[in-house]
């Protein structure tokens, strides 16, 4: 399952860098072809209603995704990784008022808090990650903190100190290398997630510019024709995000299953 | 500890859970945007209009009254009284009270959100079970495929499909709104328009809200699904692994009861609890299935209104949601202490 | 009549990494009436043995070869649903950790009168429940508490529960998988002899699996002694106390402090316990064994029988022993 | 003359029951779990010690209290004639230089992801006891010492690939690797294979003659504690009810509780009839601890007399003593 996810994620982020080389044409330059025409040997993809290459538009549109789920998961991390370290190790009154925001925040429908804080912000790469970071961020703070709480009790642990050693000793050698592999399987199951929630803000508009190549944005204007019967501008694009979806999903699946001891038979 | 007690206990503790999540969103809305009037109308407006619609929504005072007087209309039991909703103040577009507005979008996301986590919890569990008792066979990972592949669909992409499928080329089910916009909706009773029209005995109406409602909800629930196939697994195979089954089996019990009396009853109070974290997502995906399908609830609301740029509803759909989803997970939690007799002491 | 006979019994655990044989040519049966002790270290297939009897090898385990015949009927060969009229009703089993075996969300009784009404479908409900209060109350727990939940009980008295399942149908054959290993010594003490007296009253055969051979010399007539799969030794339990053959089976004795003695002197047995992916070639226990020669290593050794009741795996003895030994001697 | 390397007097520990959040509104008390209530022993060098008991006698905890592991309710610790009960800081770590403690269980003592090289030489590095190539020579030399031979074979493997055997030598290694004065051994063999049991023991016997260590040991298993120690003190719901020197105690114990569990004690001798002393009842909460002696709703002597007082450890013989109004 890694193996089919990475293969997938790494083809998918080839195909946007290589883009510019590789694609027929200009993806923001309309009227290249006749609007809304179905697949062609000249469109294998058809075009869009301005009369865009699809083809090209797939070939760039992963671009935006990519950024602002790296972008995303990038903060995510920074934020909830040593939050959620520091908050369990120390433990307290700091613990608890962390976990009681965090949980607050967790409880909240994702979508409705990157919705509120991307309709504060405005449009925009940056601002789009940074709306869906702090949706996600509570995941890692969550499972980092439950494993730094468990691994705390355990002997090996006790034993450091046995032996004397200090506390950020303790919690750099003993404790977070045992935590990094459930860190490892949150970030790419958020990657998946950040590529999904990235969708859908660009669904209801609070996306990028029109003229960019986004496979979001494309669905959504796909959409907006949908009684033309173009399927192929709603198809192309929906598969491609399910494509990078499914990539992430995978890799984070097959390593918890690796990870995971509970599961292994 | 006694049911009763941990029951009350629960209900204590949702009060300053409450309380945060409120100054949380009041801190999202207010605090960050710095001057939401301005953004309103994005510098298109005189100083004076701005200035008159601030004094007219209270937005004049320091934030600190603005806060006081925000969380008091939420808990005004007179304007409660009054209006059969809380006080959610102005709408910045229509002036209408953001309260009213919510209370009759409300009932839409309800319908769809129950009817969509009846299909994920039938298929979830369903598939679930099944994958779990054939471990490692053809079926199981088919199943988990299925799980995986659906958790990486986006919402509004399988919405859309389903139009063009069923609303375009074949014609056979409506892509749109609550009901047949020839036929009159059902007397209010809950809001949801199945039960209403049943109260009411219109099976006719009932059956042309149930046919609005297949897309949307099917569209939902199983995305939703997925994930309650991949929790199911998880638990159930972690708990066929447990002494008390093989126990069971050695005592030549039915292949039935084991699966079910032990397997899945143990599993379901884990799987419970994951259902009701999971109502977060539903509802998050419940915006976008509502945005695809022109369903009239609280989540095309809040989407109809950030093209406005309308603060104060926006703010007052996200404190609606907030609330919902604090209610079901404060049911979840009572319905598991009632399941779990390590509990119910 | 034997009631329990084993032929030839093998058991294979196909893992990614390649097949454990747990269990391998193992034989021997049981008479009516009977306790046979299972000794052996963690990875000897004790356990696996036992679970094989009910065929309930957990996954990805499978019989591959051999009988079990219980009142001569080979139930390697049963289909499922014959399987399940076996479990329960005419061999029970009892599992190491009473904590874990009771199904949490189920009252006390309702585990007795489903395990009732399964396997004798026309009692009525009445009838299962006047019948749980006299197996409860002969477990030495008050009938009141058969409304109770697992979590309500003690470790001590969850197991006594488990007994109680276990004999509630009269079985011919109880088997008692480390029973006392997760209690105390005093809890320990009464379970074996609840155990021990209700099995003299039913009249049932009992094999009692466990790592500490203590208990098993004391309470059990034949042991059988287990090692990375296979049957090392087959004894009485005097026999073995008095004459010990095999050189793993004394080596065992002298590794268990005994409390009655004063100034013992305990001696290990070196090594450790092989890798059962990679099992050594020959005899099994050759790289432990001061007396290993040879043919030890290239040549598994027969289970031969030495004397009345007791059989033994080892070419120190027998004809091919002896031969062995002039060998060394020419 | 051999001195006193550890003391302790009127130990306690008392463990604070979680509550949930309506109890605590509602009541003022705390209820506490009494783990360790009122022990006192004294440990002389080049002994080993046992504690022994049944699970939640309050063994464990006291063990790990001795070497502040756990911080002490109330009571003194002295190690060499040194109250040791409130150190902190930097003399505490010095003082972890000269007592140690072994675990029982041998797959959790062991930090997965340190190489056995870096777990059994942390210890040096902690307290900067060596620099560069120092650390693998005295790893090599420590790990010889407790039979993992060659030593070169094991330094560079993770716990995971060893067995639970060699896996409670390498932590032997890393307690002994500081030469320490003491250590606490904690149920050691308890989760080792039955015929590994001795070899580890005899490890630890070893030790204490060319180390010069001092053991306390902590253990359910009698029979192993009548083979190891010199001194063994029997321990009830947090107290000792009877301590003394191996041969008396075992030849003739006077508590009726250690009568009980010494003959619960399974002989591996088939032809041994033996009696056995029921007791009735199980051991009781240690939070609901019995008025009086602690012992006497399972007692068949009981008078009155138990249920009112608590009766003292008062000595019988030469060093043996009874907690029992049954003596006098």
């Amino acid at each position: 399952m890694v193996i089919l996810g990475t293969i997938i994620v790494s083809a998918l982020v080839i195909m946007t860098a290589i883009a510019p080389w590789i694609a027929p044409h200009d993806p923001a330059k309309t009227r290249v072809g006749p609007i809304r025409e179905p697949p062609s040997p000249q469109f294998p993809m058809g075009t869009t209603h301005l009369g865009q290459d699809m083809l090209s538009r797939i070939l760039y549109g992963g671009s935006i995704m990519l950024q602002v789920s790296a972008l995303s998961v990038l903060v995510c991390f920074l934020i909830g990784v040593p939050l959620g370290l520091f908050s369990s190790y120390v433990g307290g009154v700091f613990d608890r008022a962390c976990s009681l925001v965090i949980d607050a925040v967790y409880a909240f429908p994702g979508l409705v808090i990157a919705i509120a804080i991307s309709a504060m912000l405005g449009r925009g790469v940056v601002n789009m990650a940074l709306s869906i970071a702090v949706v996600y961020i509570p995941s890692y703070f969550r499972v980092v903190r439950s494993q730094v709480l468990s691994i705390k009790e355990l002997t090996y642990v006790e034993a450091a100190r046995g032996i004397g050693a200090k506390w950020y000793t303790i919690l750099f050698r003993y404790v977070f290398p045992n935590v990094i592999p459930s860190i490892v399987v949150v970030t790419t199951i958020n990657f998946a997630d950040a590529v999904l929630t990235a969708a859908g803000l660009t669904f209801i508009g609070l996306g990028v510019e029109i003229h960019i190549p986004d496979w979001g944005r494309d669905l959504t204007s796909g959409w907006a024709y949908l009684s033309s019967g173009a399927w192929w501008i709603i198809t192309f694009p929906g598969v491609m995000i399910i494509l990078l979806a499914l990539g992430f999903t995978l890799i984070g699946e097959g390593l918890s299953e690796l990870l995971n001891p509970k599961l292994q038979r | 500890m006694g049911l009763r007690s941990y029951i009350i206990t629960r209900i204590l503790l949702t009060i300053p859970t409450l309380l945060l999540l409120l100054s949380m969103v009041f801190l999202i809305m207010r605090v960050l945007p710095g001057d939401p009037v301005a953004l309103h109308f994005e510098k298109k407006a005189t100083p004076e209009q701005m200035e008159s619609m601030r004094r007219a929504l209270g937005l004049d005072t320091p934030l600190w009254t603005q806060y006081i007087e925000y969380l008091g209309g939420l808990v005004d039991i007179g304007y409660i009284l009054e209006h059969g909703y809380p006080n959610l103040g102005k709408s910045m577009q229509t002036f209408e009270e953001v309260g009213g507005q919510i209370f009759s979008a409300f009932p839409a996301t309800l319908e769809l959100a129950f009817y969509s986590m009846i299909i994920a919890s039938v298929i979830g569990i369903l598939l679930g079970v099944i994958s779990s008792k054939s471990y490692n066979s053809i079926l199981d990972h088919l199943i988990r495929g299925v799980g995986t592949v659906t958790y990486a669909v986006p919402i509004f992409f399988l919405g859309i499909v389903f139009q063009l499928i069923f609303g375009v080329y074949l014609r056979w089910l409506p892509t749109g709104l609550r009901i047949n916009p020839a036929v009159d909706p059902p007397a209010t009773i809950t809001g949801l328009y199945t039960i209403d029209s049943l109260l009411q005995g219109n099976l006719f109406k009932f059956f042309e809200s149930l046919k609005a409602l297949l897309l949307p909800s099917l569209t939902l629930g199983i995305i939703l699904s997925g994930i309650f196939i991949r929790m199911t697994r998880t638990n159930m195979l972690e708990t066929l692994r447990l002494d008390f089954v093989t126990a069971a089996k050695a005592r030549g019990l039915k292949e039935s009861t084991v699966t079910y009396g032990y397997a899945l009853r143990n599993a379901f109070l884990p799987i419970l609890t994951m259902m009701g974290l999971q109502f977060a997502i539903l509802l998050g995906g419940a915006i976008l299935t509502e945005t695809t399908f022109s369903w009239p609830g609280l989540g095309r609301y809040i989407v109809d209104r950030i093209n406005f740029r309308d603060y104060t509803a926006i703010q007052g759909a996200v404190v609606v949601f907030g609330l919902f989803v604090t209610l079901v997970s404060l049911v979840v939690d009572i319905l598991y202490a009632y399941l779990d007799p390590r509990i119910r002491l | 009549m034997p009631l329990l006979e084993i032929g030839s019994l093998t058991v294979d655990y196909p893992t990614s990494r390649g097949t454990i044989r747990a269990v391998e040519d193992v034989s021997f049966s049981l008479k009516k009436g009977e306790t046979l002790g299972l000794a052996g270290e963690s990875g000897s297939g004790k356990s696996t043995l036992g679970l094989s009897i009910i065929r309930l090898v957990p996954y990805p385990g499978v019989i591959v070869k051999g009988h079990i015949r219980i009142d001569e009927t080979d139930i390697v060969k049963l289909r499922e649903h014959e399987m399940r009229s076996i479990r329960g009703r005419k061999a029970a089993y009892i599992f190491q950790d009473p904590m874990t075996s009771l199904n949490p969300v189920k009252r006390i009784g309702a585990h007795f009168i489903e395990l009732i009404r399964t396997h004798e479908p026309n009692t009525g409900k009445e009838e299962a429940f006047e019948r749980t209060k006299t197996v409860v109350e002969n477990l030495g727990i008050l009938s009141e508490r058969i409304n109770d939940y697992p979590h309500q009980f003690s470790g001590g008295m969850r197991q006594r529960i488990m007994i109680g399942l276990a004999i509630a149908l009269n079985p011919d054959l109880v088997i008692a998988d480390e029973p006392t290993t997760a209690l105390d010594v005093i809890v320990q003490a009464k379970i074996l002899d609840l155990l021990e007296s209700l099995r003299k009253v039913y009249g049932m055969a009992l094999i009692l699996i466990s790592h500490d051979l203590s208990i098993i010399l004391e309470r059990c007539d034949k042991i059988i002694i287990m090692y990375a799969g296979h049957m090392l030794e087959y004894v009485t339990s005097i026999e073995m106390h008095r004459n010990p053959k095999h050189p793993y089976t004394q080596g065992l004795l002298q590794s268990i402090p005994n409390i009655e003695l004063s100034d013992q002197k305990l001696v290990a047995i070196p090594g450790s316990p092989p890798d059962m992916l990679n099992p050594p070639k020959g005899c099994r226990f050759w790289p432990r064994c001061s007396y290993a020669k040879k043919i030890c290593r290239v040549k598994e050794p027969p289970l031969i029988k030495v004397g009345r009741n007791h059989f033994v795996r080892c070419f120190l003895y027998g004809k091919k022993g002896v031969h062995v030994e002039r060998n060394r001697k020419s | 003359m051999l001195s006193e390397i550890v003391k302790v007097e009127h130990l306690k520990k008392y463990f604070p029951v979680q509550k949930s959040f309506l109890e605590q509104l509602f009541t003022r008390e705390l209820s506490y779990v009494k783990a360790v209530d009122d022990v006192a022993f004294s440990i002389r060098s080049g002994e080993i010690f046992t504690l022994a008991g049944e699970s939640g006698c309050g063994k464990t905890t006291a063990g790990r209290v001795v070497v502040r592991l756990l911080e002490p309710t109330s009571g003194k610790i002295y190690f060499n004639g040194e109250d040791i009960t409130k150190l902190r800081g930097e003399k505490l770590r010095l003082l972890r230089r000269k007592m140690q403690m072994i675990f029982q269980d041998p797959y959790a003592s062991l930090n997965p992801r340190m190489k056995v090289v870096d777990a059994v030489g942390h210890p040096l590095e902690i307290h900067e006891l060596v620099k560069g190539g120092e650390k693998k020579k005295m790893v090599l030399e420590v790990l010889e010492k407790v039979g993992l031979t060659p030593p070169e074979q094991f330094v560079n493997l993770y716990p995971h690939q060893l067995s639970g055997g060699q896996r409670q030598r390498v932590a032997l290694a890393r307690s002994i690797i500081l030469k320490p004065e003491f250590m606490v051994a904690d149920e050691p063999v308890s989760m080792i294979d039955v015929s590994l049991r001795s070899t580890i023991i005899d490890l630890m016997l070893s030790f204490r003659k060319e180390l010069g260590l001092t053991y306390l040991f902590i253990t359910h298993d009698l029979a192993v504690a009548k083979y190891i120690s010199d001194k063994i003190a029997i321990m009830y719901l947090g107290k000792i009810v009877e301590m003394g020197h191996k041969e008396p105690l075992f030849r003739n114990p006077m508590h009726p509780y250690t009568q009980a569990l010494l003959s619960a004690i399974p002989v591996p001798n088939p032809e041994r009839e033996r009696k056995r002393i029921e007791l009735a009842g199980e051991v009781p909460s240690a939070i609901d601890i019995p008025t009086g002696c602690r012992f006497h709703p399972r007692c068949a002597y009981r008078t009155d007399k138990c249920s009112k007082e608590e009766p003292q450890l008062i000595e019988v013989g030469k060093g043996h003593f009874v907690a029992c109004h049954l003596i006098k």
